[in-house]
């Protein structure tokens, strides 16, 4: 009888990688969907393709680089990735968006780097920028709210509309397009409106943000509040992510409540919450010091202000988080936490 | 109420000490050999009195200390010595080293009394470090580093002498047993052990999940007025780790790579006081210990166990099958050593046998098969009580970078295992952890090894070059001599000659000029190979060919 | 034309003079380059990198003139390490030279030894005692493995031997990586080399 | 020893230096005519796209004066003018001027308005709108900026200078309406600054145009 | 010397390619590989560049001492370079326009200095010259391939704007793919030109790996066969 | 004041040296394997470019202007750059062989980065004055040694990661530019101009 003999720690507290992404998905399920309620089945459908296509990106990328795929399509991550970024591509968006989005998020984002764990830029967002900047005009073709248009689009519709680009009968592309509440803002603040102004002039914006998006903002703060609980994401990154974003908002708005909006406005418009706690928080790509995730939580609070603010596009999330992905090896050098025994103030 | 400081990370880990506190604590069957390996501590290998073939007693004493930082041995029962020969020993490569083992005799009879009782209290502190030492204590907690070394503190003040009684690993009930069953004696240890340091004050930090041996020893310290502050600590794991405990019960912390004796505390497990008692006022040295044997046996419970026994014959005596052994580890689940054989035996530092066998149900919550890849979550620092980085340290050295998992003071785990229980990848990060503290140490001495040829090739390069002038200018000479001719520089020429040969002579009657500058090792290696030498020259030379290759020094 | 003739030459003089100033000015000498790749290197003194010794070799290295992998003593490890120093990238072992062996030791056959003093002579760090016409012995703890003794001994004494492990100079070995990493092919492996 | 080291290193770098700059200079001379003509070929096709060459007979490249209006012209740069005659009578003018109001960036624009005050012909030199969405006021890709050929200050009126969603009558694109509005609004601007500064603009001595100058304002594409 | 002259061309081809494998001249090579035409008239003046400056260096490569032989390879360098300047700006002033700042820049693009530090400071000019042009045509394949792939993938076209640099007549040259593709922006911006290098360079390796497998393969069969040589013979 | 801060605000973020500009490139891949060494590049590079920056200028005001030699621009400038770097190592060994030991064996490479001479070049494209060439200059620096810091660190984790064998080494680096400057296209617009 040979005995075995693995270095110790001989027991695990038995948590899983999989468990981990199992419940951040779970974590998302409200506020998708709230977001079905208001906007309809494009997400859905958007989500479903996005899933299907990670699987068989994920699946084809392993087959390539020969490693076995059951570890690996089992542990959720694909599938949370396609719907982070189902998230953030506009409900009706042609099919061919979402499947080169998560496609390129999957196969450039993670893969070439060796796959789960080793992607130093967070793969949902690469694939949106992606997007984004390859294929602005249908990257920026939201919708309004229901509520907001009296319109009702079934599911057989949106299903004609995001694969054949096929209109349903008597509506235009114009009546289904709207810009997001900070597209809206920033237009309009273009030309020399002031903020007030814009908020009463224009049904998009509901009592504290955009109508709709204020209600999937409040479920998803639901949904990492319960990350948090359960010690999925830490505290750090959301913490900071909306701390520094409404300490540098409400700066400006006491400065000059006409040209910069709240900061309620801020953290509830555009994807802060679901950047704040799902996607900031993604570990692979984020700081993993204590002091490192805090910086890197506030550097990705001031550049989506930054950006929001004074640059070309209405959010920054994406660019945010690209950005403070790229910083994050550095930060953690230079973050090293004080180890037991060490000099205080050395690190 | 003492005031306790938080130390940071930890786990709690799921209890399992119910089992084997059940049934009190009785001494082991006597093993019919015992196998005694000569380095059970940390420091040199002890030096055997003994020869095959010799009678011991109880108590006798069969291996010396060789230098400071060294523990005698003694035999833990009587009977003859069988052999002195490697024997494979609890040591996580499985390998073999030099044990003495002896047959015993079923006699159990002890050696006379070497020490008559005196007033222990008037024990001077050299005294009772010698009679300690002596004894052949070494720390029963775990690193098992000789105790007396660590009684004295050279002068130092100490302000604290902490006993550590936390036990904080799952299933490990030994320290508990003996306090529940000892107290006294503990306490009379610990007294001792502050005589020798001059201790200021006197701490005992016993995890609160065990309340009888807490209230056990307060009972002791109550009854005899000693000035001992008996504190019961959060159960966290590891609090049982020295700098932890300090941490907790002081709020200083160790500095790093300095020893607790720096900050004016000294540590010590509640077993070496036990075991101090037992040597100061008995006259007993160190032969036997408590041990818990639990997991899959059938009844898993604490022994007092000769030093020495195999660990076969304590599962069996449990009701363990030897036969079904799947994993065998001594010490706990988070820090213990699985042990390629079951024939290793107890040694002194040795608190728990923990078997896992494929009939019984499988009690450990292993990790899988295999580990996912890291994926940064942070658990793994969030668990650090030390506040180490463990995924970048693992990431270095998977990557074999061991410059820069030094950046990340690798130095300063204590290898307890905290990051590899939360792991969500179940990655083996203590085996990483291991394997990179190795290779840097390897590589040290690597590097002092290549220091060393670097500074002897030189020599011998400047001896060679040195030999070479000389020779030149010896020609030289010659043939100026030779060239100036004439019959007076004859006499100059014969004088050269002369001088010629007696340098050639005393060239070759001095030592090789190979060897000027010799550490004593060296030196030592040459005599050797002097003597062999000479005796070679006496016998034939064809007769001893079969011998073998010399081992590494 | 002619104000671009003078303006370049102008400023051609200048910097030149400039640069000719500085050259003696702050002229420097000696190379600590050599220093520190001489430290990486194993000392062995073996010449299987086609030097006579590890610190022509360091130098050869220095000056451009020899490539980083060709020590086979010092195996992956020096070839990383001078990576490293020297900024370029790591290259496996140059197989001309020779191959990375464990540690060896040598070990003179004492009762075969004639005394001829040979290996003595050809030891680079002497570490083979022994007088002309009497038994030679190695001290193990300065031998380097180099094996240039073995060649020279006219009675085949000298045999090489693996440094004997003992439980202080035992390693952990590398948790194996895990199934799905193991390399698919060849090319260089980002793993540990398994277990040693 | 230093003075000799110094001079020879001068001498040689100064040799090199001689020589080279000679080589060089000396290319220069042959290939300055021809570049001299290619810059002015490059401006006047530009110039030509925005004025007929059948309606004037002067020589447009070498007739320019610049002008300062940083309000109108959206530049705080002097802003290139360039005038067309026929028989010395005033044919058209073409404006460089700026549409600093961009998505991204400022636009480059070369305005070709008619004596009469009509618009000739409207082109963007350069610009850094998002490809895809703003960059379809280029001609290559959209005739968009083909729609203001005719247009002056009365035509439309002054509420109709604007783009249709904010209630004028040039069309906006899909999803990008700021960068035609930034357009449209340069655009009027300088018809308006050549409505006050008409005569003055034709009057004005002409300078040689400096040869870098406008290459470097072609050169930022 | 024939097999010397072979080694030469395959280095600069493809063994040692300074984009693929030395990684030099990127600047230029990212930069200007928007389209195929532009590509190739950069790569046209590098390597006039780099062989008339390979040949020059090595002509004086004897004369200049250490302290100065960056500042005069430099300048050699920069006449060149200043040379083809003012030459395509008079005779392709479009193209001119398009490099913009990366003719100046061919100056300082890494590889004609690192070819005449370490090839033709040390070679005869005949030697020079060959690894000159080597090397140059080497980095314009390179960037035509980029080219290519980006304009493909980012316009749907080939060729286009064929006229900048063969004048008017050459507009036939421009090969559309698809009427009425959008585009995939991504190619034709910044990022896609790092990208696009990233997978030729990969693509590169694919290749090599092939080929040693396959030499790997040949040996074997070499070494395997003799001794099965004598067994086919009768 | 805010002029020479949006000048460097657009230099470092906006129209980065590197990831927007093209120049520079060989540097930030050459000496980008460890961040210790990319930092010693930087410090090199930041020196030498605003230096030069600042030089060129004074070169191309009042030598080459004023004689109508535009067209020497490149030869003068790229003169200059050398002597800069070559004065400048020579100095530095002799001077500070601690601070040789960090930045000697960069300092050559610099003459042979496009971002010195692109510089020099678009300071006198972009009209620029004294002052605001050597903001010009500086922050072009730091928008070069930001991106190479925060290159090398991303590499040193890259190198140790599972890449697919054909992608190793310098495509996968080639790979991670590309997506570090899609992440720098965020900010485009920041600065008008
Ligand atoms: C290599 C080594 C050297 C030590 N040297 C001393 C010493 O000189 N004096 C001393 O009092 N303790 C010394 N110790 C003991 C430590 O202080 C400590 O009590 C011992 O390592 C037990 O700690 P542990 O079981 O938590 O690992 C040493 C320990 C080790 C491992
Ligand atoms: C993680 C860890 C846990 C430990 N747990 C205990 C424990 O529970 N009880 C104990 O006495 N020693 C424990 N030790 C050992 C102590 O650190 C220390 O070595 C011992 O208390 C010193 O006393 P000794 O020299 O008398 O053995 C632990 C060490 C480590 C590193
Ligand atoms: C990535 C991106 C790029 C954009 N590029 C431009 C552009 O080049 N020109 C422009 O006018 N608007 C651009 N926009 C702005 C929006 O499309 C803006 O909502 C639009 O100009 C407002 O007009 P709309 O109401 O027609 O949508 C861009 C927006 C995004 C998100
Ligand atoms: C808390 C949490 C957040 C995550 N966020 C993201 C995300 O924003 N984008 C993404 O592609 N994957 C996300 N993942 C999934 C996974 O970590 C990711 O695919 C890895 O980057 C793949 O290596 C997340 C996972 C967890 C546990
Ligand atoms: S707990 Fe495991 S997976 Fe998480 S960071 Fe640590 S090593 Fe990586
Ligand atoms: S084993 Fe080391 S790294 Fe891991 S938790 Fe313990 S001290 Fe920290
Ligand atoms: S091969 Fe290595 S060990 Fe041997 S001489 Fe050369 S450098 Fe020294
Ligand atoms: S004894 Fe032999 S193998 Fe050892 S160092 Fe000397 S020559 Fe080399
Ligand atoms: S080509 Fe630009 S730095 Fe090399």
């Amino acid at each position: 009888m040979t005995l075995q003999t693995p270095p110790s720690p001989h027991i695990h507290s038995g948590l899983h990688v999989s468990s981990m992404m199992l419940q951040v998905i779970a974590a998302l399920i409200p506020a998708i969907v709230c977001y079905t309620w208001f906007f309809g089945w494009g997400l859905i459908i958007n989500s479903a393709i996005a899933v299907l296509t990670a699987l068989a990106s994920e699946a084809l990328m392993l087959k390539l680089r020969k490693r076995p795929l059951k570890p690996f399509l089992g542990d959720g991550s694909a599938v949370l990735s396609a719907l982070l970024l189902a998230l953030c591509i506009p409900p009706l968006a042609p099919w061919w968006i979402t499947v080169l989005g998560v496609a390129f998020a999957l196969i450039v984002g993670k893969h070439l780097y060796g796959g789960l764990g080793y992607n130093p830029f967070n793969p949902a967002m690469v694939g949106y920028v992606m997007l984004l900047i390859s294929f602005p005009l249908e990257m920026t073709r939201w919708m309004p709210p229901f509520i907001l248009e009296q319109l009702e689009i079934g599911f057989i519709d949106t299903l004609g509309v995001i694969f054949f680009s096929h209109l349903p009968y008597g509506l235009s592309i114009d009546a289904l397009s709207s810009a997001t509440p900070l597209d809206a803002m920033k237009t309009d603040l273009g030309l020399s409106n002031t903020v007030s102004e814009i908020l009463a002039n224009n049904a998009l914006f509901g009592d504290f943000a955009g109508t709709g998006w204020e209600w999937v903002g409040t479920w998803l703060l639901l949904g990492g509040m319960y990350l948090i609980y359960k010690r999925i994401i830490s505290w750090q990154i959301p913490l900071a992510v909306i701390g520094s974003l409404f300490v540098i908002s409400a700066f400006f708005f006491l400065m000059d409540a006409d040209t910069y909006p709240s900061p309620l406005f801020h953290i509830f418009g555009g994807a802060t919450i679901l950047a704040a706690f799902f996607i900031a928080t993604d570990p692979v790509s984020a700081s993993t010091t204590p002091r490192g995730r805090i910086l890197y939580g506030i550097g990705i609070g001031i550049i989506i202000y930054v950006i929001r603010t004074w640059g070309s596009y209405p959010d920054a999330v994406a660019f945010a988080v690209l950005l403070m992905n790229m910083a994050a090896p550095t930060l953690d050098y230079y973050t090293q936490p004080r180890v037991y025994g060490h000099a205080r103030g050395k690190d | 109420m003492h005031r306790l400081f938080q130390f940071r990370g930890g786990v709690v880990l799921k209890e399992h000490k119910k089992d084997a506190t059940a049934l009190p604590v009785q001494p082991a069957k006597l093993p019919a050999t015992l196998i005694l390996p000569l380095k059970q501590h940390i420091g040199s290998p002890a030096e055997p009195v003994v020869a095959v073939g010799d009678k011991v007693l109880k108590g006798q004493l069969i291996a010396r200390a060789g230098d400071a930082i060294c523990a005698p041995l003694h035999a833990p029962s009587s009977g003859t010595v069988t052999a002195i020969s490697d024997h494979p020993v609890p040591h996580a490569s499985g390998m073999s080293a030099v044990c003495i083992i002896i047959e015993t005799d079923g006699e159990e009879r002890w050696r006379p009394r070497e020490r008559t009782l005196s007033d222990v209290t008037e024990l001077g502190a050299q005294e009772l470090r010698g009679i300690i030492r002596d004894a052949g204590i070494v720390g029963l907690g775990g690193a098992g580093f000789p105790a007396a070394v660590k009684l004295d503190p050279g002068g130092r003040p100490v302000d604290t002498l902490i006993l550590n009684g936390a036990e904080c690993e799952p299933y490990i009930t030994c320290d508990e047993m003996l306090l529940r069953e000892h107290a006294r004696e503990v306490l009379a240890g610990l007294l001792l052990m502050r005589q020798a340091l001059a201790a200021k004050r006197c701490v005992v930090g016993i995890e609160n999940n065990k309340p009888k041996a807490f209230r056990a020893l307060s009972e002791a310290v109550r009854n005899s007025g000693a000035d001992v502050e008996v504190v019961e600590v959060p159960t966290i794991y590891p609090t049982g780790s020295e700098k932890q405990l300090i941490q907790m019960l002081t709020g200083k912390e160790v500095p790093s790579g300095g020893l607790p004796i720096d900050i004016g505390i000294v540590c010590h497990n509640v077993g070496t006081a036990y075991a101090v008692y037992r040597a100061v006022e008995l006259d007993q040295p160190l032969i036997s210990r408590y041990v818990t044997i639990a997991g899959s046996v059938a009844h898993a419970r604490n022994l007092e166990v000769l030093i020495g026994t195999p660990l076969g014959n304590l599962i069996e005596e449990c009701g363990g099958n030897r036969d079904s052994l799947h994993r065998l580890i001594v010490g706990g689940p988070m820090m213990g050593t699985a042990m390629h054989s079951d024939t290793v035996p107890v040694v002194k530092g040795t608190n728990c046998v923990l078997v896992e066998s494929t009939t019984h149900d499988v009690p450990l919550p292993s990790r899988d098969a295999y580990a996912m890849p890291c994926i940064r979550c942070g658990n793994c620092a969030s668990a650090c009580p030390v506040n180490l980085l463990p995924q970048q340290m693992y990431w270095y050295a998977r990557a074999r970078d061991f410059d820069k998992i030094q950046d990340y003071n690798i130095f300063d785990c204590i290898e307890c295992g905290c990051c590899d229980y939360v792991c969500p990848s179940q990655i083996p990060l203590v085996g990483y952890y291991r394997y990179a503290k190795s290779e840097i140490w390897n590589q040290e001495a690597e590097k002092r090894q290549a220091d060393l040829a670097r500074e002897r090739h030189q020599f011998r390069e400047f001896r060679l070059e040195r030999e070479k002038k000389e020779r030149a200018e010896r020609h030289k000479k010659k043939r100026s001599a030779v060239t100036k001719g004439g019959n007076d520089d004859k006499q100059a020429a014969i004088q050269a000659a002369m001088a010629r040969v007696r340098a050639k002579k005393s060239e070759q009657d001095s030592t090789p000029k190979n060897t000027d500058n010799l550490t004593p090792a060296q030196q030592k290696a040459i005599d050797d190979a002097d003597q062999r030498r000479e005796e070679k020259t006496q016998q034939s030379p064809s007769e001893s060919k079969a011998a073998s290759p010399p081992d590494r020094p | 034309m002619l104000s671009a003739l003078l303006a370049l030459g102008a400023l051609g003089i200048l910097f030149g003079l400039l640069l000719g100033y500085a050259a003696i000015r702050y002229k420097v000498e000696g190379d600590p380059l050599v220093e520190k790749i001489d430290a990486i290197l194993p000392q062995t003194q073996c010449g299987q990198c086609g030097y006579p010794g590890c610190r022509p070799y360091a130098e050869a290295i220095a000056r451009d003139e020899a490539d980083i992998n060709r020590c086979p003593p010092g195996g992956e490890t020096v070839i990383v390490s001078l990576a490293d120093l020297l900024g370029r990238d790591p290259k496996p072992l140059d197989d001309e030279c020779g191959e990375e062996k464990p540690k060896m030791v040598a070990y003179i056959h004492e009762e075969i030894c004639i005394g001829c003093t040979l290996c003595i002579q050809a030891c680079p760090v002497d570490a083979i005692l022994g007088a002309a016409k009497q038994m030679h012995t190695i001290i193990e703890s300065e031998c380097t493995g180099c094996e240039l003794c073995v060649a020279p001994c006219p009675v085949d004494c000298i045999d090489m031997v693996p440094v004997k492990q003992s439980l202080d100079t035992w390693k952990w070995p590398a948790p194996p990586p895990p199934p799905y990493e193991q390399p698919t092919d060849s090319g260089p492996d980002p793993q540990p080399a398994g277990a040693h | 020893m230093l003075r000799q080291y110094m001079t020879r290193s001068a001498l040689i770098l100064g040799l090199f230096a001689l020589t080279g700059g000679g080589l060089v200079a000396y290319i220069y001379q042959l290939t300055e005519p021809h570049i001299k003509e290619a810059e002015r070929a490059y401006t006047l096709r530009s110039l030509h796209a925005v004025i007929n060459p059948a309606l004037h007979d002067n020589d447009i490249f070498h007739d320019m004066i610049t002008v300062h209006d940083p309000r109108l012209l959206g530049s705080d740069k002097p802003v290139p003018v360039f005038r067309a005659r026929r028989d010395g009578k005033p044919v058209a003018v073409a404006i460089m001027s700026v549409a600093p109001d961009g998505y991204v960036g400022p636009i480059k624009l070369l305005v070709g308005i008619h004596a009469d005050g009509t618009l000739a012909g409207v082109r963007v030199l350069s610009h850094k709108e998002t490809p895809g969405l703003g960059d379809r006021i280029e001609e290559r890709r959209n005739n968009w900026i083909l729609g203001f050929n005719g247009r002056s200050l009365n035509n439309p009126q002054h509420k109709g200078w604007r783009v249709q969603r904010d209630g004028g009558i040039f069309d906006q694109f899909t999803g990008a309406t700021i960068t035609p509005r930034a357009v449209v609004k340069a655009v009027h601007n300088t018809l308006t600054y050549y409505q006050r500064h008409k005569e003055r603009l034709f009057a004005q001595k002409s300078v040689v145009p400096p040869a870098d100058s406008d290459d470097k304002s072609s050169k930022e594409r | 010397m024939a097999d010397n002259s072979k080694q030469i061309i395959n280095e600069g081809l493809w063994r040692n390619n300074t984009a693929l494998v030395q990684l030099l001249g990127l600047c230029p090579l990212l930069a200007v590989s928007g389209t195929v035409v532009n590509a190739l008239g950069l790569g046209i003046a590098t390597t006039l560049v780099l062989a008339g400056s390979n040949v020059t260096v090595s002509l004086i490569r004897n004369l200049v001492r250490p302290e100065l032989r960056i500042p005069t390879f430099v300048l050699i360098i920069a006449c060149f370079v200043t040379a083809v300047e003012l030459l395509m700006k008079a005779f392709v002033y479009d193209l001119y326009l398009i490099l913009g700042i990366f003719i100046p820049l061919i100056v300082t693009n890494c590889v004609i200095i690192a070819r005449a530090e370490s090839f033709a400071s040390k070679n005869n000019v005949g030697r020079s010259l060959l690894d000159g042009l080597s090397m140059g045509v080497g980095f314009t394949l390179v960037l035509v391939a980029l080219g290519a792939l980006r304009e493909i993938i980012g316009h749907g076209t080939l060729f286009a704007q064929a006229e900048l640099m063969f004048g008017e007549g050459a507009q036939w040259l421009t090969i559309t793919f698809i009427d009425g593709y959008q585009g995939f922006l991504l190619a034709i911006l910044p990022p896609g030109a790092f990208i696009g290098l990233g997978l030729l360079i990969a693509l590169k390796n694919v290749i090599d790996r092939r080929a040693d497998k396959r030499a790997v393969a040949a040996r074997q069969k070499a070494t395997a066969s003799p001794p099965a040589e004598p067994a086919t013979q009768p | 004041m805010t002029e020479y801060a949006l000048i460097l605000i657009s230099t470092v973020l906006v129209n980065n040296i590197v990831l927007v500009k093209f120049l520079g490139l060989c540097p930030f891949m050459g000496v980008s394997r460890k961040l210790e060494t990319a930092t010693g590049m930087a410090m090199a590079t930041t020196f030498v470019l605003t230096l030069s920056a600042v030089f060129s200028y004074l070169v191309n005001e009042f030598l080459l202007t004023p004689l109508g030699l535009e067209y020497l621009q490149t030869i003068s400038f790229i003169l200059v750059i050398a002597v800069v770097v070559q004065f400048t190592e020579m100095v530095v060994h002799k001077t500070s062989p601690v601070l040789y030991q960090v930045l000697g064996i960069f300092l050559p490479l610099i003459t042979t980065n496009c971002a010195v001479l692109g510089v020099a070049l678009l300071n006198v494209q972009q009209q620029h004055g004294f002052l605001e060439s050597a903001v010009y200059g500086f922050g072009a620096a730091m928008g070069f040694s930001l991106v190479l810091i925060l290159f090398a660190a991303m590499r040193e984790r890259i190198t140790v990661a599972d890449v697919p064998e054909a992608f190793r080494g310098p495509a996968i680096a080639l790979i991670t530019a590309g997506l570090m400057s899609m992440a720098f296209m965020g900010f485009v617009g920041l600065v008008k101009g």
